[in-house]
């Protein structure tokens, strides 16, 4: 590959139970507000990826409408309907080819208000056996992989609930986050709502409305653009087989896979000391020590040890989430695009009050889909 | 020789149902409500854009060439040219109907967009692209999508 | 840039309505298992999958992840694209962008639809339904007589809207929809994989069929079938080590453009004309023939795979694509036969054999197996092929996609 | 800024989809209809899949021979489930149930199934497990209702 990518900029909504404009709007309002902060118009932009679902949106060929809102009237447009991370790779290959030289990134979902997540995550079971079986759903799935890493490394459900915790408070560090709460106590998770064990309603991810937009650029539109560009140094994405009896789910071979080569394209070979801060996709918090295990930024079976030091903490020494994650909003689809946008955050130092302590050189951004995280994306991030 | 085709072994069928009523969705309707308000004082409104000057109808504020939210209401005539038409023959089995409907899209006077509905006319084989037809609208207009009864030939 | 080829073409077998004997996985796995027979390539060079089709119509969130284990995708990267009816070729120029970009050296893609298993009619309305669900909030529906707003909304209305428009403007007839609807399920009949194939259907055989909504008759329109499609692009320096033919076809242009809906925009105020496309006439295919370095496409170009759901776009596409000045006068004059000098849709077109997602890729595969010149069962252009357009539209009439390719590759 | 008007859209209608099991899982149906398990054998790695399927991802390879695995096995993995999803609405089960992932005798997967005659406090991974049909079977997924503790 002669060319390289960087992100030039990047905007996210608030994220609500339910957003003051419908979703066109609310998108429309979001580019605009990117593209004057780039100082650019919509003629400047070689190609829209758009990330949506029909199952979140609620309707046939879900970008149809929302062409005109994105400002890609007239203009060239593909949809990735996966895991918005999926749609910046996708806009990073494009500019790679040499064919494009800026690529804007639009995912939206009104997961708070139009939709039921669970629902959609239903659909993603096969229709013959799991979804007639009854027994696997989003949660079950989740719940069995807490289990298994439970039993392996001896996490306990204090420490699950110290998780709980910190996301709640980076939550409340963050100006664009739903679930938040700065005093938040394990005793508060321990008593929420159990869904299946270990897993309570205070580990889940929180439903939100949303929009983010990324605008990606080749080297030298990026230096045109932007002081700052934050470059894409490493990517890789991977899939699991679907069977969960099949998988080990502890271990979690697509993601160590993926990880491995974006750490291989961005020529790390220790990520522990090399990454400086992680914007996970976590629907669950169980799975923050499951995927820092399978990413290689704590060793294996180091989770108990790096909850009890507050390793993951925002001050600790390998912060995760310091968004407060999928906890503390969760637009579906749009988290890996969020995930993405936090990471570069940190590394501008623009994070503010939920900015790591040392403003880090080189971040991880990641994005999943499926049940106990299938499929993975991993983004390695530096300035 | 003909080949005789073996038959497809039918296997088990199961079924799953996306029920439509789990979702909520909320659209932004100023045109739609622009052009009702409109029919209360027996006049089409649309949305001008200050800056391309494009004028939509139904008339939503926003202009999708200029990508800005837009707010000039303007008056539009009646009257315009049936852009294109279509008549309804036969029901989605391709059973013939009994009462043909045309269904047109017109461009009225004095906008850049197409207003579609139905055409009162005797024999739909006398509609032509580029016909002069009228909305008409029903003697006590009342705020509603109904008000507007069809288009018909001038 | 680099240089990208198509080496193989896999379907999974003629495509039909019904396919009661297999599920999902079970209808797409031949195809990719037919497509990597026919190469020097085993499972594990495949660098990438990139799949698509359209989610509702099975109601399948994310499917890919359910056939993972039966397409080679297990332990894999896997992109899932999907855009309405430009589904297939977006997958496919998915492909192409995860090689040209140095990413990987190996990309199969794959497109397919299981029709039978949902309903692909009320898939088609879920477009519109919110829409058209927020009218009734302003009384009941305009134009009174129901029609005016349906008539617009399903996917049969949108067209013959477009289709009259089209007449109009190319100074046609009814006829030549009948024409050109009996050349494409000819063709289909020498196609071994097309699903409606009537030989030497005549439009006389075209005329009888009901009028469904003027001047769109049942014989106009496309079935609903099952089936899946396969190719497998590699790297100009990989095409010797895993292709198994001297004639592979290049990827010499791709481009894609979008508008908003321009039938069936209710709420918002229709301001394109379903026939004009400038989408496509004035934005993607001059930028795919810039990028093909194509000059004069007329002459250039040997034939081409339009997307055409309804059998007057197979008219009216080669017009908006710049091959043809006027269509109507090129059928009756024969150019657009397999042996004319624009063969149009030697395959049977989309109008004869339709699973929606595999669709626009069948186009690009069509178009490819011309230049290898591997069309089974009498659809091969006679003469040899070096440039072929294949093209795909899809939305509210508002999406075009357009890759072309050729027998050599592009000297960059 | 203006005002905008914004309306409820609200569609009672539903998508209806009729889902063919294919072949293999047929073979599977048949065999909970007269109380058996099947699995199936990738020819390349020997792996035993249950519930069975055309193609093993791990060998790219079509799964050929079929076996009946004996009904017990151990339980090598559980969650107690307290709630269930019902089109999108999380909804709390009258009584917690155990979903268990069960590694049946013979078998190299893993298979998810319900388990009774434990309760959630005693469940333990590493429980030999028997299988429990139904009395009547109908050739559904439903046929094998639930495993229990070997005696």
């Amino acid at each position: 590959m002669d060319r390289k990518v960087a992100i030039v900029g990047y905007k996210q909504t608030k994220y609500l139970e339910q957003n003051e404009n419908p979703r066109e709007r609310m998108v429309m309002n979001l580019v605009q507000s990117l593209l004057q902060d780039m100082k650019i118009t919509r003629d400047d932009i070689g190609t829209f990826i758009l990330s949506c679902s029909d199952f979140q949106d609620g309707r046939t060929i879900s970008e149809c409408f929302m062409i005109p809102w994105v400002g890609a009237y007239m203009k060239d447009v593909s949809k990735v309907d996966s895991d918005s991370a999926n749609a910046v790779l996708y806009a990073m290959m494009r500019i790679l080819s040499g064919n494009y030289e800026t690529a804007l990134v639009v995912s939206w979902a009104m997961g708070g208000s139009e939709f039921r997540s669970p629902r959609v995550m239903d659909f993603e079971l096969d229709p013959i056996y799991e979804r007639q079986a009854k027994l696997v759903n989003e949660i079950t799935a989740a719940a069995l992989q807490a289990q298994a890493y439970m039993a392996k490394s001896k996490l306990t459900e204090e420490q699950l609930a110290a998780l709980a915790v910190k996301n709640l408070r980076n939550g409340a560090r963050n100006p664009l986050a739903l679930r938040k709460k700065a005093d938040a106590t394990a005793k508060d998770i321990l008593s929420s709502r159990p869904l299946a064990s270990p897993l309570r309603e205070l580990h889940a991810y929180t439903p939100a409305d949303g929009a983010c937009a990324v605008l990606l650029a080749s080297e030298e539109k990026a230096r045109e653009l932007t002081k700052n560009p934050v470059w894409i140094k490493g990517v890789g994405f991977c899939q699991d087989t679907y069977y969960l009896g099949e998988r080990d789910l502890v271990k979690m071979d697509s993601l160590q896979k993926a990880a491995k080569t974006a750490y291989k394209m961005a020529g790390i070979t220790d990520p522990a000391k090399k990454i400086g801060v992680s914007e996970l996709h976590t629907t669950f918090v169980s799975q923050e020590p499951i995927f820092a295990e399978a990413l290689g930024l704590i060793p294996k079976n180091a989770g108990p040890n790096a909850v009890s030091k507050g390793a993951l903490e925002i001050e600790g020494k390998t912060p995760i989430n310091p968004s407060g994650g999928p906890q503390a909003a969760n637009p579906l689809m749009v988290s890996g695009l969020i995930r993405i946008a936090e990471a570069c955050t940190q590394l501008r130092g623009e994070a503010g009050e939920h900015q790591v302590k040392k403003t880090p050189r080189l971040a991880l951004a990641h994005g999943q889909i499926g049940m106990a995280a299938q499929h993975n994306v991993v983004f390695v991030l530096g300035n | 020789m003909e080949k005789v085709k073996k038959p497809l072994k039918e296997t088990r069928q199961v079924s799953d149902i996306l029920d439509m009523s789990s979702l909520k969705w909320r659209i932004e309707a100023d045109g739609l409500e622009l052009l009702v308000q409109g029919f209360k004082e027996k006049k089409i409104l649309g949305r001008k854009c200050h800056k391309c000057g494009s004028v939509y109808v139904p008339g939503l504020s926003f202009c999708r060439k200029c990508f800005i939210t837009i707010e000039d209401v303007v008056e539009v005539s009646k009257k315009g040219k049936i852009a294109c038409y279509t008549a309804s023959l036969a029901d989605v089995r391709g059973n013939p109907v009994e009462n043909i409907t045309v269904s047109v899209q017109v461009n009225l006077d004095g906008s850049d967009s197409w207003l579609m509905g139905h055409l009162e006319i005797d024999d739909w084989k006398k509609v032509y692209v580029g016909m002069p037809a009228e909305v008409v609208l029903r003697e006590e207009t009342n705020g509603t999508l109904a008000d507007m009864v069809c288009f018909r030939p001038i | 840039m680099r240089n990208v080829a198509i080496i193989s073409v896999g379907y999974n077998g003629r495509f039909v309505a019904k396919r009661p004997d297999v599920n999902i996985p079970e209808l797409i796995q031949p195809a990719v298992a037919n497509a990597i027979k026919k190469t020097k390539l085993k499972y594990s060079d495949i660098g990438v999958v990139v799949e698509g089709n359209m989610p509702t119509f099975e109601g399948i969130n994310y499917p890919h992840l359910w056939f993972s284990d039966h397409i080679g995708a297990a332990g894999k990267p896997v992109l899932r694209i999907s855009t309405g009816g430009t589904t297939g070729m977006s997958v496919f120029q998915g492909g192409y962008y995860c090689v040209a970009s140095g990413m990987f050296d190996v990309a199969m893609v794959i497109g397919w639809e299981k029709h039978d298993e949902g309903d692909a009619q009320v898939g088609l309305i879920g477009i519109v339904l919110p829409e058209a669900f927020s009218m009734f909030q302003f009384g009941p529906d305009m134009g009174g007589g129901g029609t005016g707003m349906m008539g617009g909304l399903s996917s049969t209305g949108g067209a013959s809207f477009q289709a009259l428009s089209y007449l109009h403007r190319a100074k046609g007839t009814p006829d030549h929809i009948d024409k050109m609807a009996a050349q494409a399920r000819s063709n289909a009949a020498k196609n071994p994989y097309a699903h409606l194939q009537h030989p030497n259907c005549t439009a006389a055989d075209i005329a009888k069929t009901p009028m469904v909504s003027y001047p769109l008759r049942y014989g106009h329109t496309c079935p609903a079938s099952c089936g899946a499609c396969v190719m497998l692009l590699v790297a100009e320096e990989k095409v010797k080590k895993f292709a198994d033919t001297d004639r592979v076809a290049w990827v010499k242009a791709v481009a894609t453009a979008s508008s908003d809906a321009t039938t069936g925009n209710l709420v918002d105020g229709q301001i394109n004309d379903p026939a004009e496309q400038a989408i496509c006439e004035k934005i993607a295919a001059p930028k795919a023939y810039k990028m093909a370095g194509i000059q004069n496409p007329k002459k250039e170009i040997q034939m081409c795979e339009v997307y055409d759901g309804f059998a007057h776009q197979e008219l009216m596409w080669p017009e908006k694509l710049h091959l043809v000045d006027n269509s109507c006068k090129a059928i009756d004059e024969g150019r657009l036969a397999i042996d004319g000098d624009m063969p149009v849709n030697p395959s049977g077109g989309v109008v004869s054999t339709n699973a929606i997602g595999a669709s626009a890729m069948v186009r690009v595969a069509e178009a490819s197996l011309q230049i290898m010149g591997m069309a089974e069962g009498g659809h091969q252009v006679p003469r040899r092929v070096k440039n072929a357009l294949a093209h795909g539209w899809g939305g509210l009439f508002q999406f075009v996609t357009i890759t072309i390719l050729g027998d050599e590759p592009v000297k960059r | 800024m203006a005002e905008h008007k914004i309306v409820n859209s609200f569609v009672g209608l539903q998508f209806i989809y009729n889902y063919r099991v294919g072949e293999y899982l047929d073979k599977y149906l048949d065999g909970l209809q007269s109380k058996k398990i099947l699995g199936i054998t990738c020819p390349e790695c020997e792996r035993v899949l249950v519930p069975p399927r055309s193609m093993c991802g791990k060998c790219n390879a079509k799964t050929k021979k079929w076996v009946t695995l004996k009904p017990v096995g151990t339980l090598k993995n559980f969650t107690i489930s307290h709630v269930e999803i019902e089109q999108g609405e999380i909804k709390d089960r009258e009584k917690p149930v155990i979903i268990g992932q069960i590694k049946l005798e013979g078998a190299d997967s893993l298979l998810t199934a319900k388990i009774e005659g434990v309760s959630p406090k005693e469940v333990k991974t590493g429980l030999k497990v028997k299988a429990v049909f139904k009395d009547t079977t109908e050739g559904t997924l439903q046929d094998l209702d639930h495993f229990e503790p070997v005696k």
